[in-house]
């Protein structure tokens, strides 16, 4: 059958080799042919020396979702031979170091092997350990060329652009893949079936990985004060912040910085110095992953009381506790629904892709100030850490941000009172003032029992009025908060609905079940609280499968508990293995229930 | 833009400051705290402090955590915006808050218990931040609010005879700041607000951290584990439900004393500090001597008050992390947004 | 009518003036006299000067439950005159000191005022500040029970219990109740209509609160190790705990400690102190409120996906963030059943009395070892620092601690080998070993990613067969928790489902609603997760009203998201502005639902 | 009842302890550090200290946080129990274990992150509590298992022509300890075995908290802000495909010299520490002379090293709290519980 545009293979090597790099250059060469690619960068929690891989996905079509089938595998590292034979599909390519012989735990009669001795032609050509080890991943790269069709004009353009200037670099890496290239052409009967073609369907798209796009969002968003404590996968979004900080914020005369980036102690910190940066009146942000979520339970408290904004990323990685802290999963749902003890209910934005991730980074901050309460984004591993292709990012450039209920010195000077908690406008938002704004304008933060002219109060009536009001603050945000993403199908009696990156996969699913035959509706929910029409939704279906990636089946949870519907209703398809979701495991899930039905 | 707020109605024989406000104007609302209370005497001292240096009061921030300590901030400075944490994280929320605006005067206070126990690792990174802030810890050596349990600051030896709780080495705040680098180390107390209103000019005026740890004394809860005001042994003789919730009427300690000399002061629960201040000739420049110094004193039980430590070189976090002179919360949006242009033309990095 | 044995007072005075102890008095003299008996402190969160009151319910029916309406006032703080004056019932009486004249704002005509010149009096009789606002406490315990015909004998019995020894103590006290004992019974004409008649209904009770009671559970469940920050409302735990040990927990020769109190420096290290004696094999506890919730989310994540055994003690109070530390609400449910990042699921316990708290804080440490996980007992405010009347505690001496699956150094002697998290018998429990037992027994404990053999991994499937295995673990507990308590109402169609320290007003208020001829039937939780009677009672039923302390409807949430039934099986009854549920919320609430429907 | 393991296969040649143990009985899990991290030496020297102290392994119990430090008790004593913890909070667990059972011999394995950022509080109420217990913390000036953010010990002075974080403060270790009354402070370098192992040694004997902090070179991660190798400037220059995640092969860093004499160590990043090892005549009996001596050394550029500081009346916590002998893990149920009778006895105090 036609496989062309149409494959996925696999790179099985030890971190710290350098092959992250050669299989970005991969994708990136797929990318620049104009054909639709994905990659999954599955690496361990550790530095150097142990399994990674990763896993490129070519689709003309566009589909995004990781597969779990792979057509092609480059066995490079001996410590997990045996898993990584297993993977290739029955008839699929197995390329391995051909410098030593095929090891036993290789061997399949079903596969089909490609012996590039890497390992000696590298050593043959380069001098020193580090260059040796470098080019030996390049050297595949060229050999991958040659059995996938892959223009050599493009590779050789990529690393011009990434060696422009340092000459000796450009020229040993266009040596590696040369050797790997010439190789694979003189002794394989190049290109295998599964090759690629020349598209035009990339031109409008990018390659980036949602931290990336995140700190984008917060740059965009004026972003001012950034507080963060180190924690993977959440750590590249700051450093993507400060990066273009030193791009973009810097006073042109003085070089000074027009922001402050605060590497905390620890998160309960972190989280500290955004809740007193956004008191002060900026546009302040934390990035954070599970634990960290647990560290700021205690101040995410005082904010949504205190009334103070914060947004607050968290790239979810495999829990409970320290979990996978390099696997991906969404287990954090229900923690940052109601995080914190007592009564508590939190806005949260769930990014589907990295331009989701930078759209919805924007509009946190806006719903933050505009409610004065924390919202969460919560992305994950996936969305977060892989280079995804997504229509290229664009600006409104009329965009002004929402500051919210904030009275100027002006406003203060006019006002006859001031009083900190009290619903003038009937809508549960109060107004707000900044420090050193005006005499006026002074009042007393506090998490403790207060009534709405800000006072301290013990009193039941008092106190009952301030926390029910913003119980109406927060349920009232969902008249603006994104509304779920719909598509329709004829007829459709089944839905599905589903959250952030698993949209990638049901999308997938959709299709290849409609053509089989099977209708399907489709929700993606964006935000927490849901609008009416997410209950509506659900009511409106015979059964809807709820697709998501946690053991406890964390988004049903919230339905149930923000719909009041009943358990009947819907149907839980979960995988939390730690990889993303595939339509493999949608469909699968969804077919077991049928067919139970039938 | 900063406003001058207008003096209130004038008291006749109500003294004026440089900005024509009267100490009033630097007043809170009415304490809640014991009467007698350490606590109560540093925020008058705070006040006094605030009005000698006419610092126009909304554009001060007040920030503190929980405990009896931290309540303080609604007693004082009324026209500022105040914020009472969470316990032990007012650091956090202070550095956040002048990162944002560098331009307005901070001041912190804090307890022995937010700031030594489960403050401790917040307190420390302040000070490594050299935050510009005059922190306060009003030191009692229990937990207050929480009915008198020891605190890290509970001093091991004076308390030898009692309970368990005291065979631990306390911690001395100000020789843990000198230790972390501070740049601005005193100590003092409540009872003397000669020696008190000083420092805390000196810490307002000082750009970087100014620890401040002012001894406080708890009227009410002396007692602890194996006392017989303990709540198991009284509970064991049926008298402690009198004495427990029984608060005497006192008044604060005071305590005055000539430089150089050493002076007791007997606390409210019976005990004695004995209190050096400083010679006048001490020179608070040398890290190392005051620390040397410190120790000595503390080896003979005696505990130095005074403006400890100041660094010359001081550089504040701003200074060091080289953010623009005008604060944060005032840049006008075009100088944080690049445009869409620029978008547009920085997105040939990701193909 | 007939109020003799059924009344209640209330006292209004400053905190740190000596009232406790005498509201404790009265409260004393009135269940001396075998009459049931309900006391509710009513204190700041301050230590001296702010307002206090103490409110002290007479019933003979045993009723226990708060009660909102009040007979008779003691208005002796000035601060709250007009709030105090306003809560008597028409037709009552207030009492005040007439040293001053009746001040305006207490002057209402429906009240009966009776005035003692309590401070003229005691400034007469006794020298020294100390003494005379001391005994000015006394003499209204004196003038109240002229008024109430409260037994002088029984006064001055106790008054010799508690000072026994201080003669001097104890003729001051005694004369300061003959002051107002004799000043009120010539004024007035006592007793008055309310009051007290000697019954014979509380020889079998005791007077405890529920933090004692607990205290005494963990005593006599064997634990040796505390962990600790203070916080109101739950210091009072481990102080009684301390004094319990004292007395207890001495070697006899050398009066060493047979336990470990550690005063941690915070709630993060106080849970990690208790995890950690745990793993060495203590039974140990920590006792806090929602704040140190908060603080202890992420350690409590590692016990659970680490299988550690760890009891927490939630003595739960109004919130959120710090809240109003001195009042009470259930506002903790959520927080605790589902605490820390990722999928995660608690074992937790609902005492409804200070009995149930000594019983359940014995069952917290079986369960504990037995699943290795953290268990919470969720108490609150209410339950832990009011004194309550109950049955006296009892205890079987054949009680043996349940340890779970601990393997001795002599059965690891045998076995052939020892794998962690293996689970051998079926029943999602696997063996534990304690360190230092034997070389075999050794294994690695941690939160990140692991396989049955207790060894590193990051592999998809063994990563799942754990947290699988981990939650029929935790499933499976419901077989063995404690029952919900059940009570039926013959042809009842509506019930009532409550948690906690509800149970005494719905108590109350089923008795009262069944006068009425609404027959209800009642059913109260006592653990989580919920066992498959809790759903099966909802759905028997055609409405059930879920009673509760906090704003979001907690209790409601678990029931739905457990029994997975939908919102219309439940209607919520709430009270949360931080007193002490009584029937009157309870069945206004119903009948506002009631009454809609019809 | 111990059991004492019965040695495995004889391997001829390898030499055995007082109880018959080989140092391959006190090695763990294969090492997944980077080839020649600092802390694998430091591994190497535990297993040594362990074997020559002819301690039973399975009477051991090894706690450790998160990082690449806190993952090296895998890779000693396999026959011990361990507890990765989670980041930072170490201390909490080590200081309950050794509360329920004081017999066993405590190690706790750490890093500067995990010690100085998050944990700093926990080190230092553990440090107050002088639970006994060897405290290694594998000092690297990074974070390393994150990819290389400053910690709070990355030194100030030596990196003063490097990015932004070096302008705070850098915490010290044994200065902190000193300051919060540690019993036994010293300091080594992985590279050291010679020192390293009779320190450790030293430490397991001590009865109290010893505080070893031990400087360990991170292979990996010597970039920085602003250096031509921090991912946000290769970022922005594209060459992120060469650097990205390549790790070069390196050899551990080794460094032997002679008491009292100092040494230059040049780190992988090329840079510079200078180790000044005590004397031996030194006297580590005075904890003010000791932090005098090392503050002085500092402001010469020199990091001491060597046991700093031992107390002679350390008194741990089980002691300060007087419980019994016997750990409380093994104390017989029927001690613990008053049983029926005193429990209806005590009850008229409820009455
Ligand atoms: C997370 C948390 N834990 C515990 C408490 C209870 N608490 C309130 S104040 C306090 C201690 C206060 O001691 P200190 O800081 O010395 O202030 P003081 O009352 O002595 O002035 C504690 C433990 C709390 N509010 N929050
Ligand atoms: C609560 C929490 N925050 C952040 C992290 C991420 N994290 C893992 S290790 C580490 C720092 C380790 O540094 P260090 O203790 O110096 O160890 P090293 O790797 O340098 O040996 C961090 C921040 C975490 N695991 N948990
Ligand atoms: S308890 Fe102590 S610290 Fe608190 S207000 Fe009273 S005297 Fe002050
Ligand atoms: S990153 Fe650094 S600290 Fe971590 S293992 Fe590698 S060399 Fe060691
Ligand atoms: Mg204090
Ligand atoms: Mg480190």
């Amino acid at each position: 059958m036609d496989r062309v545009n149409d494959f996925a293979f696999k790179i099985a090597t030890a971190n710290g080799t350098g092959s992250a790099s050669a299989n970005g250059l991969l994708m990136q060469a797929v990318f620049r042919m104009g054909v639709p690619v994905t990659g999954k960068n599955v690496f361990p929690s550790n530095i150097q020396g142990l399994p990674t891989w990763y896993e490129i996905r070519v689709n003309k079509d566009g589909y995004t979702a990781r597969t779990p089938h792979f057509d092609l595998m480059v066995a490079l590292n001996a410590a997990t031979y045996d898993k990584d034979v297993a993977e290739v599909r029955s008839g699929g390519w197995l390329l391995f170091d051909s410098s030593w012989p095929l090891d036993d735990r290789l061997k399949r009669p079903d596969v089909t092997y490609l012996g590039v001795p890497l390992a000696e032609m590298c050593n043959a050509t380069f001098k020193g350990v580090r260059e040796r080890i470098l080019m030996k991943n390049i050297a595949y790269v060229g050999a991958l060329a040659a059995l996938m069709n892959i223009d050599e004009d493009v590779i050789r353009q990529l690393l011009k652009e990434k060696f422009g200037k340092k000459q000796a670099l450009m020229d040993s890496n266009q040596k590696a893949v040369d050797l790997g290239y010439q190789y694979a052409a003189k002794t394989f009967s190049c290109p295998l079936p599964i090759h690629l073609e020349p598209l035009d369907k990339t031109k409008d798209a990018i390659l980036i990985d949602g931290n990336t796009a995140a700190a984008l969002g917060c740059l965009y968003a004026g972003a001012t004060v950034a507080a963060w404590y180190p924690i993977t996968p959440s750590t590249s979004l700051m450093d993507a912040f400060r990066g273009f900080c030193m791009k973009y914020r810097q006073d042109p005369e003085t070089r000074k910085n027009r922001y402050a980036i605060l590497q905390a102690e620890d998160e309960l910190a972190a989280i500290g110095m955004v809740i007193g940066a956004s008191w002060a009146g900026a546009r302040a942000f934390t990035s954070t992953s599970g634990p960290g979520i647990s560290l700021m339970n205690e101040f995410i408290g005082l904010a949504y009381y205190g009334e103070v904004p914060a947004v607050i990323f968290d790239v979810q990685r495999a829990g409970p506790s320290t979990g996978m802290p390099t696997r991906t999963q969404q287990g954090d749902l229900m923690t940052a629904a109601y995080a914190s003890h007592g009564d508590t209910r939190h806005i949260c934005l769930y990014p589907a892709d990295p331009r989701e991730a930078f759209e919805l980074a924007v509009k946190a901050f806006d719903y933050a100030e505009r409610f004065q309460t924390p919202v969460f984004v919560l992305s994950d591993l996936d969305i977060g850490m892989n280079d995804w292709m997504v229509p290229k990012l664009t600006w409104d450039d009329s965009y002004k941000p929402d500051r919210g209920k904030v009275l100027t010195a002006e406003q203060l000077e006019q006002a006859k009172s001031f009083y900190r908690y009290l619903d003038v406008d009937g809508d549960g938002i109060p107004y707000r003032t900044l420090p050193g704004t005006h005499p006026k304008g002074a009042y007393f933060t506090r998490g403790s029992g207060h009534n709405k002219y800000g006072g301290y109060t013990e009193d039941a009536e008092e106190y009952v009025e301030v926390v029910d009001r913003i119980d109406r603050k927060i349920q009232r945000a969902t008249k603006v908060l994104p509304a779920p993403i719909v598509r329709t199908a004829p007829g459709a009696k089944l839905a599905i609905l589903t959250i952030g990156g698993c949209h990638a996969a049901c999308g997938e699913a959709l299709d290849l079940l409609a053509k089989e035959g099977i209708a399907i509706d489709y929700m993606r929910v964006r935000s927490f609280p849901f609008g009416d029409e997410v209950g509506k939704f659900i009511e409106s279906h015979d059964l809807t499968f709820v697709v998501e990636q946690n053991r406890d089946a964390q988004l049903r949870s919230l339905l149930m508990l923000e719909t009041g519907l009943s358990i009947d209703k819907m149907e839980s398809v979960r995988y939390y293995g730690g990889f993303p979701m595939s339509a493999q495991h949608v469909i699968s899930g969804i077919k077991a229930r049928l067919d139970k039905a039938a | 833009m900063t406003y001058i707020p207008k003096p209130a109605v004038v008291h006749p024989g109500l003294q004026r400051n440089e900005i024509g406000l009267t100490r009033r104007d630097y007043e809170g609302s009415m304490t809640t705290l014991c009467a007698g209370c350490g606590h109560d005497s540093i925020t008058a001292a705070i006040v006094q402090a605030f009005w000698e240096m006419s610092i126009p009061p909304h554009r001060v921030a007040k920030l503190s955590g929980i405990g009896c300590s931290s309540k303080t901030p609604a007693y004082f400075l009324k026209e500022a915006h105040g914020f009472n944490g969470v316990h032990g994280r007012m650091p956090a929320l202070v550095t956040g808050a002048n990162a944002a605006n560098s331009e307005l005067i901070y001041i912190g206070v804090s307890g022995d218990g937010d700031s030594l126990s489960i403050g401790l690792g917040q307190l420390s990174h302040a000070i490594r931040r050299n935050v510009n802030l005059l922190y306060v810890l009003e030191n009692n050596g229990v937990y207050g609010l929480t009915k008198g349990q020891f605190s890290a600051s509970a001093d091991r030896g004076s308390l030898s005879k009692k309970g368990e709780a005291n065979t631990m080495e306390s911690i001395d705040g100000c020789l843990l700041a000198l230790t972390l680098g501070a740049t601005f180390v005193a100590r003092s107390f409540s009872g003397d607000k000669a020696q008190l209103v000083p420092i805390l000019k000196a810490g307002l005026a000082h750009s970087g951290f100014a620890f401040v740890d002012v001894i406080s004394p708890c009227v009410t809860f002396n007692d602890h584990e194996g006392s017989t005001k303990s709540y198991a042994y009284t509970r064991e003789h049926n008298v402690e439900i009198v004495q427990a919730d029984f608060v005497p009427p006192a008044a604060a300690i005071t305590a005055s004393y000539e430089a150089g000399s050493v002076r007791n002061v007997m606390m409210h629960d019976g005990s004695w500090v004995r209190l050096r201040k400083v010679a006048e000739d001490y020179d608070p420049s040398d890290r190392d001597r005051a620390y040397a110094y410190i120790r000595d004193r503390q080896n003979h039980g005696e505990i130095v008050t005074g403006l400890l430590y100041i660094s010359a070189e001081s550089q504040d976090m701003h200074a060091q992390s080289d953010t623009v002179p005008s604060s944060l919360v005032d840049l006008p949006f075009e100088q944080l947004c690049p445009g869409n242009n620029e978008l547009q033309r920085m997105q040939a990095r990701f193909r």
